[in-house]
Protein backbone atom coordinates (compact mmCIF):
# COMPACT_ATOMS: atom_id res chain seq x y z
CA UNK A 1 0.00 0.00 0.00
CA UNK A 2 1.35 3.28 -1.26
CA UNK A 3 -0.13 6.67 -0.01
CA UNK A 4 -0.02 9.20 -2.01
CA UNK A 5 -1.04 13.25 -1.65
CA UNK A 6 -2.17 15.90 -4.42
CA UNK A 7 -1.93 19.36 -4.14
CA UNK A 8 -3.00 22.51 -5.66
CA UNK A 9 -4.31 21.91 -9.54
CA UNK A 10 -3.21 18.17 -9.00
CA UNK A 11 -6.14 18.16 -5.48
CA UNK A 12 -8.49 19.87 -7.68
CA UNK A 13 -7.83 17.60 -10.99
CA UNK A 14 -8.55 14.09 -8.64
CA UNK A 15 -11.12 15.77 -6.93
CA UNK A 16 -9.11 14.88 -3.56
CA UNK A 17 -6.23 15.04 -1.06
CA UNK A 18 -5.01 11.91 -1.34
CA UNK A 19 -5.75 8.35 -1.72
CA UNK A 20 -3.72 4.73 -1.45
CA UNK A 21 -2.72 2.68 -4.29
CA UNK A 22 -2.79 -1.01 -3.43
CA UNK A 23 0.86 -2.33 -4.94
CA UNK A 24 3.82 -3.20 -2.84
CA UNK A 25 6.66 -1.31 -5.00
CA UNK A 26 7.08 0.33 -8.02
CA UNK A 27 9.26 3.07 -9.02
CA UNK A 28 8.96 6.99 -8.89
CA UNK A 29 8.57 6.98 -13.30
CA UNK A 30 5.87 4.11 -12.84
CA UNK A 31 4.04 6.04 -10.04
CA UNK A 32 4.11 9.00 -12.31
CA UNK A 33 2.56 7.32 -15.39
CA UNK A 34 0.33 5.31 -13.06
CA UNK A 35 -0.73 8.76 -12.49
CA UNK A 36 -1.31 10.27 -15.81
CA UNK A 37 -3.14 7.46 -16.97
CA UNK A 38 -5.61 7.45 -13.88
CA UNK A 39 -6.12 11.37 -14.24
CA UNK A 40 -5.75 12.17 -18.00
CA UNK A 41 -3.88 15.94 -18.05
CA UNK A 42 -2.15 14.99 -14.73
CA UNK A 43 1.12 16.57 -16.33
CA UNK A 44 3.75 14.44 -15.53
CA UNK A 45 6.86 15.91 -16.92
CA UNK A 46 6.16 19.00 -15.09
CA UNK A 47 5.54 17.01 -11.41
CA UNK A 48 7.92 16.48 -9.15
CA UNK A 49 7.51 13.55 -6.56
CA UNK A 50 8.54 13.64 -2.96
CA UNK A 51 8.96 10.28 -1.19
CA UNK A 52 8.76 10.35 2.95
CA UNK A 53 9.06 14.42 2.62
CA UNK A 54 12.44 14.37 0.29
CA UNK A 55 11.84 14.68 -3.60
CA UNK A 56 12.80 11.68 -5.31
CA UNK A 57 14.40 10.45 -9.01
CA UNK A 58 12.17 8.51 -11.16
CA UNK A 59 14.81 5.59 -11.24
CA UNK A 60 14.02 5.62 -6.74
CA UNK A 61 12.03 2.63 -5.65
CA UNK A 62 9.13 2.96 -4.03
CA UNK A 63 7.93 0.66 -1.32
CA UNK A 64 4.61 0.03 0.66
CA UNK A 65 4.19 1.79 3.30
CA UNK A 66 6.20 4.94 1.77
CA UNK A 67 4.27 8.22 2.00
CA UNK A 68 4.03 9.97 -1.44
CA UNK A 69 3.33 13.37 -2.71
CA UNK A 70 2.77 14.64 -6.10
CA UNK A 71 4.28 18.27 -6.36
CA UNK A 72 3.78 20.04 -9.34
CA UNK A 73 5.82 23.60 -10.00
CA UNK A 74 6.18 25.13 -7.02
CA UNK A 75 4.88 29.23 -6.64
CA UNK A 76 5.63 29.64 -3.01
CA UNK A 77 7.16 33.73 -2.07
CA UNK B 1 7.15 30.70 17.05
CA UNK B 2 9.42 28.30 15.23
CA UNK B 3 12.36 29.76 13.33
CA UNK B 4 11.21 27.85 9.72
CA UNK B 5 7.34 27.48 10.04
CA UNK B 6 4.24 27.58 7.98
CA UNK B 7 2.00 30.05 9.71
CA UNK B 8 -2.09 30.38 8.66
CA UNK B 9 -2.56 33.88 11.09
CA UNK B 10 -1.01 37.41 9.77
CA UNK B 11 2.87 37.01 10.20
CA UNK B 12 4.59 40.20 11.79
CA UNK B 13 8.00 40.47 11.30
CA UNK B 14 9.25 41.59 14.21
CA UNK B 15 9.38 38.59 16.26
CA UNK B 16 11.56 36.90 13.05
CA UNK B 17 13.66 39.70 13.00
CA UNK B 18 14.04 39.45 17.24
CA UNK B 19 14.91 35.63 16.89
CA UNK B 20 17.87 36.47 14.75
CA UNK B 21 19.36 39.32 16.36
CA UNK B 22 22.09 38.69 18.82
CA UNK B 23 24.79 40.62 20.20
CA UNK B 24 27.29 39.60 17.69
CA UNK B 25 24.78 40.63 14.73
CA UNK B 26 25.53 44.03 13.21
CA UNK B 27 23.15 43.88 10.38
CA UNK B 28 19.74 42.52 9.99
CA UNK B 29 17.95 42.37 6.83
CA UNK B 30 13.84 41.33 6.45
CA UNK B 31 12.19 40.63 3.25
CA UNK B 32 8.81 40.43 3.20
CA UNK B 33 6.61 39.24 -0.14
CA UNK B 34 3.44 40.98 -0.38
CA UNK B 35 0.25 40.52 -2.16
CA UNK B 36 0.08 42.99 -5.23
CA UNK B 37 -2.92 44.52 -7.02
CA UNK B 38 -1.40 44.43 -10.25
CA UNK B 39 0.51 41.57 -11.91
CA UNK B 40 1.37 41.95 -16.04
CA UNK B 41 -1.61 43.98 -15.75
CA UNK B 42 -4.20 41.78 -14.41
CA UNK B 43 -5.69 42.97 -10.88
CA UNK B 44 -5.56 40.40 -8.53
CA UNK B 45 -8.34 40.47 -5.87
CA UNK B 46 -6.96 37.86 -3.52
CA UNK B 47 -4.28 34.97 -3.30
CA UNK B 48 -4.75 31.86 -1.84
CA UNK B 49 -1.35 29.84 -0.93
CA UNK B 50 -1.47 25.85 -0.67
CA UNK B 51 1.47 23.90 1.17
CA UNK B 52 2.42 20.44 2.11
CA UNK B 53 3.45 21.68 5.50
CA UNK B 54 5.33 18.66 6.93
CA UNK B 55 7.74 18.89 3.80
CA UNK B 56 8.29 22.58 3.34
CA UNK B 57 8.69 23.25 6.78
CA UNK B 58 11.58 20.60 6.17
CA UNK B 59 12.81 22.78 3.12
CA UNK B 60 12.79 26.18 5.02
CA UNK B 61 14.26 24.49 7.69
CA UNK B 62 17.27 23.39 4.86
CA UNK B 63 17.61 26.83 2.97
CA UNK B 64 18.14 28.06 6.54
CA UNK B 65 20.90 25.61 7.15
CA UNK B 66 22.39 26.32 3.41
CA UNK B 67 22.66 29.73 4.68
CA UNK B 68 24.39 29.20 7.54
CA UNK B 69 26.90 27.07 5.67
CA UNK B 70 27.44 29.22 2.79
CA UNK B 71 27.83 32.90 4.93
CA UNK B 72 29.70 31.81 8.13
CA UNK B 73 27.75 33.80 10.94
CA UNK B 74 24.57 34.28 9.51
CA UNK B 75 21.48 33.74 11.38
CA UNK B 76 18.26 32.99 9.60
CA UNK B 77 14.30 32.84 10.21
CA UNK B 78 11.86 32.36 7.61
CA UNK B 79 7.97 32.08 7.38
CA UNK B 80 5.55 31.92 4.72
CA UNK B 81 1.71 32.04 5.33
CA UNK B 82 -1.20 29.80 3.72
CA UNK B 83 -4.49 30.44 3.24
CA UNK B 84 -6.58 33.42 1.71
CA UNK B 85 -4.38 36.55 1.44
CA UNK B 86 -5.46 40.20 0.63
CA UNK B 87 -3.71 43.03 -1.08
CA UNK B 88 -0.42 44.40 1.05
CA UNK B 89 -0.68 41.24 3.47
CA UNK B 90 2.74 39.50 3.94
CA UNK B 91 2.90 35.96 1.96
CA UNK B 92 6.36 35.16 3.21
CA UNK B 93 9.12 36.78 5.52
CA UNK B 94 12.87 36.15 5.33
CA UNK B 95 15.23 37.52 8.28
CA UNK B 96 18.50 37.19 8.45
CA UNK B 97 21.48 38.65 10.84
CA UNK B 98 25.03 38.99 10.31
CA UNK B 99 27.85 40.72 11.68
CA UNK B 100 28.76 42.27 8.69
CA UNK B 101 25.79 43.64 5.83
CA UNK B 102 26.56 41.97 2.64
CA UNK B 103 26.32 38.62 4.00
CA UNK B 104 22.81 40.07 5.46
CA UNK B 105 22.07 41.33 2.42
CA UNK B 106 23.26 37.99 -0.21
CA UNK B 107 21.91 35.44 2.48
CA UNK B 108 18.37 36.78 2.19
CA UNK B 109 18.03 37.22 -1.34
CA UNK B 110 19.56 33.56 -1.74
CA UNK B 111 16.56 32.64 0.13
CA UNK B 112 13.76 34.13 -1.77
CA UNK B 113 15.31 32.31 -4.93
CA UNK B 114 15.60 28.47 -3.09
CA UNK B 115 11.78 29.03 -1.57
CA UNK B 116 10.72 29.67 -5.24
CA UNK B 117 12.78 26.48 -6.55
CA UNK B 118 12.37 24.15 -3.87
CA UNK B 119 9.82 25.21 -1.22
CA UNK B 120 6.57 22.78 -1.65
CA UNK B 121 3.70 25.88 -1.61
CA UNK B 122 1.55 26.66 -4.45
CA UNK B 123 -0.49 30.24 -5.02
CA UNK B 124 -3.39 30.73 -6.70
CA UNK B 125 -4.83 34.06 -7.81
CA UNK B 126 -8.02 35.19 -8.18
CA UNK B 127 -8.84 38.01 -10.13
CA UNK B 128 -12.56 39.34 -11.17
CA UNK B 129 -12.96 37.19 -14.31
CA UNK B 130 -11.20 33.58 -13.27
CA UNK B 131 -8.12 32.25 -11.05
CA UNK B 132 -5.40 30.18 -11.80
CA UNK B 133 -2.82 28.18 -10.10
CA UNK B 134 0.66 29.56 -10.74
CA UNK B 135 3.77 27.90 -11.25
CA UNK B 136 6.99 27.68 -13.46
CA UNK B 137 6.80 25.97 -16.52
CA UNK B 138 9.74 23.74 -15.91
CA UNK B 139 10.29 19.95 -16.84
CA UNK B 140 11.48 17.57 -14.70
CA UNK B 141 15.50 17.69 -14.72
CA UNK B 142 16.67 14.15 -14.55
CA UNK B 143 18.86 14.81 -11.74
CA UNK B 144 15.99 15.69 -9.59
CA UNK B 145 14.99 19.35 -8.58
CA UNK B 146 18.19 19.70 -5.99
CA UNK C 1 7.10 60.87 10.89
CA UNK C 2 9.44 61.96 8.10
CA UNK C 3 10.45 59.47 5.79
CA UNK C 4 13.98 60.82 5.61
CA UNK C 5 15.28 61.74 9.90
CA UNK C 6 17.48 61.97 12.08
CA UNK C 7 15.61 60.73 15.53
CA UNK C 8 16.91 60.49 19.19
CA UNK C 9 15.15 57.61 20.14
CA UNK C 10 14.89 54.08 19.48
CA UNK C 11 14.13 53.19 16.03
CA UNK C 12 10.57 50.70 15.30
CA UNK C 13 11.55 49.49 11.83
CA UNK C 14 7.69 48.68 11.23
CA UNK C 15 6.75 52.76 11.27
CA UNK C 16 9.31 52.57 8.12
CA UNK C 17 8.23 49.58 6.40
CA UNK C 18 4.27 50.65 6.85
CA UNK C 19 5.37 54.01 5.05
CA UNK C 20 6.86 52.45 1.86
CA UNK C 21 4.02 49.57 1.68
CA UNK C 22 1.16 50.40 -0.58
CA UNK C 23 -1.00 47.98 -2.95
CA UNK C 24 1.71 48.08 -5.98
CA UNK C 25 4.48 46.48 -3.89
CA UNK C 26 5.09 42.81 -4.01
CA UNK C 27 8.66 43.23 -1.95
CA UNK C 28 9.45 45.04 1.22
CA UNK C 29 13.33 44.79 2.30
CA UNK C 30 13.94 46.47 5.94
CA UNK C 31 17.46 46.98 6.93
CA UNK C 32 18.39 47.58 10.29
CA UNK C 33 22.25 48.53 11.61
CA UNK C 34 22.38 47.43 15.33
CA UNK C 35 25.00 48.45 17.64
CA UNK C 36 27.98 44.94 17.59
CA UNK C 37 29.64 43.68 20.94
CA UNK C 38 32.59 42.84 19.16
CA UNK C 39 34.42 44.66 16.24
CA UNK C 40 38.09 43.33 15.01
CA UNK C 41 38.25 42.12 18.42
CA UNK C 42 37.53 45.15 20.38
CA UNK C 43 34.62 44.89 22.96
CA UNK C 44 32.85 47.68 22.43
CA UNK C 45 30.64 49.48 25.56
CA UNK C 46 28.24 51.77 24.21
CA UNK C 47 28.48 54.33 20.79
CA UNK C 48 27.93 58.06 20.33
CA UNK C 49 26.69 59.14 17.25
CA UNK C 50 26.71 63.30 16.51
CA UNK C 51 24.90 64.11 13.28
CA UNK C 52 24.69 67.52 11.59
CA UNK C 53 20.94 67.72 11.66
CA UNK C 54 19.71 69.36 8.91
CA UNK C 55 22.55 68.39 6.34
CA UNK C 56 22.29 65.14 7.18
CA UNK C 57 18.55 64.84 6.98
CA UNK C 58 18.81 66.71 3.43
CA UNK C 59 21.10 64.26 2.34
CA UNK C 60 18.95 61.34 3.54
CA UNK C 61 16.07 62.39 1.16
CA UNK C 62 18.84 63.04 -1.83
CA UNK C 63 19.39 59.38 -1.26
CA UNK C 64 16.19 58.20 -1.24
CA UNK C 65 15.33 60.42 -4.54
CA UNK C 66 18.79 58.81 -6.08
CA UNK C 67 16.78 55.24 -5.32
CA UNK C 68 14.06 56.24 -6.80
CA UNK C 69 15.34 57.43 -9.83
CA UNK C 70 17.62 54.46 -10.10
CA UNK C 71 15.22 51.99 -9.86
CA UNK C 72 11.53 53.30 -11.07
CA UNK C 73 8.48 51.77 -8.26
CA UNK C 74 11.00 51.73 -5.57
CA UNK C 75 9.89 53.75 -2.37
CA UNK C 76 12.15 54.27 0.50
CA UNK C 77 12.34 55.64 3.81
CA UNK C 78 15.19 56.03 5.81
CA UNK C 79 16.30 56.74 9.66
CA UNK C 80 19.67 57.48 11.54
CA UNK C 81 19.38 57.34 15.48
CA UNK C 82 21.90 59.98 16.96
CA UNK C 83 22.77 59.77 20.44
CA UNK C 84 24.24 57.16 23.27
CA UNK C 85 23.58 53.40 22.14
CA UNK C 86 24.14 50.04 23.50
CA UNK C 87 24.90 46.43 21.88
CA UNK C 88 21.64 45.96 19.31
CA UNK C 89 19.90 49.16 19.26
CA UNK C 90 19.36 49.86 15.71
CA UNK C 91 21.10 52.83 14.49
CA UNK C 92 20.01 52.95 11.07
CA UNK C 93 17.08 51.42 9.28
CA UNK C 94 16.33 51.57 5.49
CA UNK C 95 12.77 50.46 4.22
CA UNK C 96 12.00 49.99 0.90
CA UNK C 97 9.01 48.93 -1.40
CA UNK C 98 8.96 48.04 -5.24
CA UNK C 99 6.84 45.68 -7.25
CA UNK C 100 9.52 43.26 -7.56
CA UNK C 101 12.55 41.91 -5.47
CA UNK C 102 15.18 42.70 -7.28
CA UNK C 103 14.64 45.87 -6.58
CA UNK C 104 14.01 46.22 -3.11
CA UNK C 105 17.49 44.30 -2.45
CA UNK C 106 19.57 46.39 -4.62
CA UNK C 107 18.26 49.80 -3.72
CA UNK C 108 18.24 48.95 -0.14
CA UNK C 109 21.92 48.20 -0.43
CA UNK C 110 22.85 51.11 -2.29
CA UNK C 111 21.04 53.40 0.30
CA UNK C 112 23.47 51.82 3.24
CA UNK C 113 26.10 52.37 1.12
CA UNK C 114 25.54 55.87 0.40
CA UNK C 115 25.16 57.25 3.83
CA UNK C 116 28.36 55.66 4.60
CA UNK C 117 29.96 58.07 2.07
CA UNK C 118 27.81 61.25 2.25
CA UNK C 119 25.74 61.66 5.03
CA UNK C 120 27.35 63.71 7.47
CA UNK C 121 27.16 61.19 10.67
CA UNK C 122 29.38 60.57 12.84
CA UNK C 123 30.29 57.48 15.07
CA UNK C 124 32.04 57.88 18.61
CA UNK C 125 33.05 54.17 19.71
CA UNK C 126 33.50 53.65 23.55
CA UNK C 127 35.81 50.91 24.82
CA UNK C 128 36.61 49.37 27.94
CA UNK C 129 40.32 51.57 27.67
CA UNK C 130 39.13 54.37 26.14
CA UNK C 131 37.31 56.18 22.81
CA UNK C 132 37.57 56.89 19.25
CA UNK C 133 36.03 58.71 17.05
CA UNK C 134 35.73 56.54 13.67
CA UNK C 135 36.40 57.80 9.85
CA UNK C 136 37.70 56.42 6.74
CA UNK C 137 40.43 57.81 6.32
CA UNK C 138 40.11 59.08 2.34
CA UNK C 139 41.85 62.13 1.25
CA UNK C 140 39.69 65.42 0.02
CA UNK C 141 38.81 64.56 -3.21
CA UNK C 142 39.72 67.08 -6.30
CA UNK C 143 35.80 66.87 -7.28
CA UNK C 144 34.55 67.00 -4.27
CA UNK C 145 32.38 64.20 -2.72
CA UNK C 146 29.72 63.15 -4.65
CA UNK D 1 31.11 87.23 8.99
CA UNK D 2 31.06 83.90 8.15
CA UNK D 3 29.62 81.22 10.46
CA UNK D 4 31.54 77.71 11.08
CA UNK D 5 30.32 74.56 12.87
CA UNK D 6 32.99 71.85 14.14
CA UNK D 7 31.60 68.44 14.39
CA UNK D 8 32.66 65.04 16.01
CA UNK D 9 36.31 64.80 16.41
CA UNK D 10 36.93 68.75 15.59
CA UNK D 11 34.48 69.64 17.52
CA UNK D 12 36.70 68.15 20.48
CA UNK D 13 40.15 69.58 19.03
CA UNK D 14 38.47 73.22 18.75
CA UNK D 15 36.76 72.79 21.92
CA UNK D 16 33.34 74.32 20.68
CA UNK D 17 30.70 73.49 18.50
CA UNK D 18 31.15 76.80 16.28
CA UNK D 19 32.23 80.45 15.76
CA UNK D 20 31.83 82.94 13.27
CA UNK D 21 34.53 84.53 11.15
CA UNK D 22 35.21 88.46 10.72
CA UNK D 23 35.64 88.13 6.72
CA UNK D 24 33.64 89.09 3.89
CA UNK D 25 34.54 86.66 1.72
CA UNK D 26 37.55 83.70 1.16
CA UNK D 27 37.80 80.19 -0.69
CA UNK D 28 36.90 76.72 0.65
CA UNK D 29 40.56 76.08 0.37
CA UNK D 30 41.41 79.84 2.38
CA UNK D 31 38.80 78.25 5.10
CA UNK D 32 40.50 75.35 5.74
CA UNK D 33 43.76 76.74 5.92
CA UNK D 34 42.62 79.40 8.48
CA UNK D 35 41.35 76.12 9.92
CA UNK D 36 44.50 74.22 10.03
CA UNK D 37 46.52 77.69 11.35
CA UNK D 38 44.30 78.18 14.17
CA UNK D 39 43.90 74.62 15.32
CA UNK D 40 46.65 72.59 14.82
CA UNK D 41 46.21 68.34 13.95
CA UNK D 42 42.55 70.14 12.04
CA UNK D 43 43.45 67.59 9.37
CA UNK D 44 42.53 69.77 6.38
CA UNK D 45 43.31 67.04 3.94
CA UNK D 46 40.68 64.98 5.37
CA UNK D 47 37.83 67.19 6.14
CA UNK D 48 34.63 68.64 3.65
CA UNK D 49 33.67 71.85 3.99
CA UNK D 50 29.91 72.03 3.96
CA UNK D 51 28.36 75.32 2.43
CA UNK D 52 24.84 76.03 3.49
CA UNK D 53 24.52 72.62 3.72
CA UNK D 54 26.13 71.40 0.63
CA UNK D 55 29.37 69.85 0.02
CA UNK D 56 31.54 72.58 -1.42
CA UNK D 57 34.62 72.16 -3.99
CA UNK D 58 37.89 73.69 -2.63
CA UNK D 59 37.53 76.65 -5.30
CA UNK D 60 34.18 77.76 -4.21
CA UNK D 61 33.66 81.28 -2.76
CA UNK D 62 31.97 81.49 0.80
CA UNK D 63 29.98 85.05 1.56
CA UNK D 64 29.25 86.67 4.44
CA UNK D 65 26.25 85.22 5.84
CA UNK D 66 26.92 81.78 4.78
CA UNK D 67 26.81 78.90 7.10
CA UNK D 68 29.48 76.51 7.02
CA UNK D 69 30.24 73.41 8.54
CA UNK D 70 33.50 71.18 8.78
CA UNK D 71 33.08 67.36 7.93
CA UNK D 72 35.46 65.04 8.71
CA UNK D 73 35.61 61.85 7.81
CA UNK D 74 31.56 60.35 8.09
CA UNK D 75 30.84 57.19 9.64
CA UNK D 76 27.28 56.90 9.97
CA UNK D 77 25.33 53.24 9.02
Amino acid sequence: MIKVSYFARLRELTGKPGETIDRESMTVRELLDWAETAYPGFGKDTVHVAVNEEYALKEDIIQSGDICAFIPPVSGG
Amino acid sequence: MKPFEIVETPIEPQKYSDYVLHAGAGAVTVFTGHVREWTHGIRTLYLSYEAYIPMAEKKLAQIGAEMEAKWPGVKAAIAHRIGEMHISDIAVVIAVSSPHRKAAYEANEYAIERIKEVVPIWKKEIWEDGEEWIGGQKKYPEKGIE
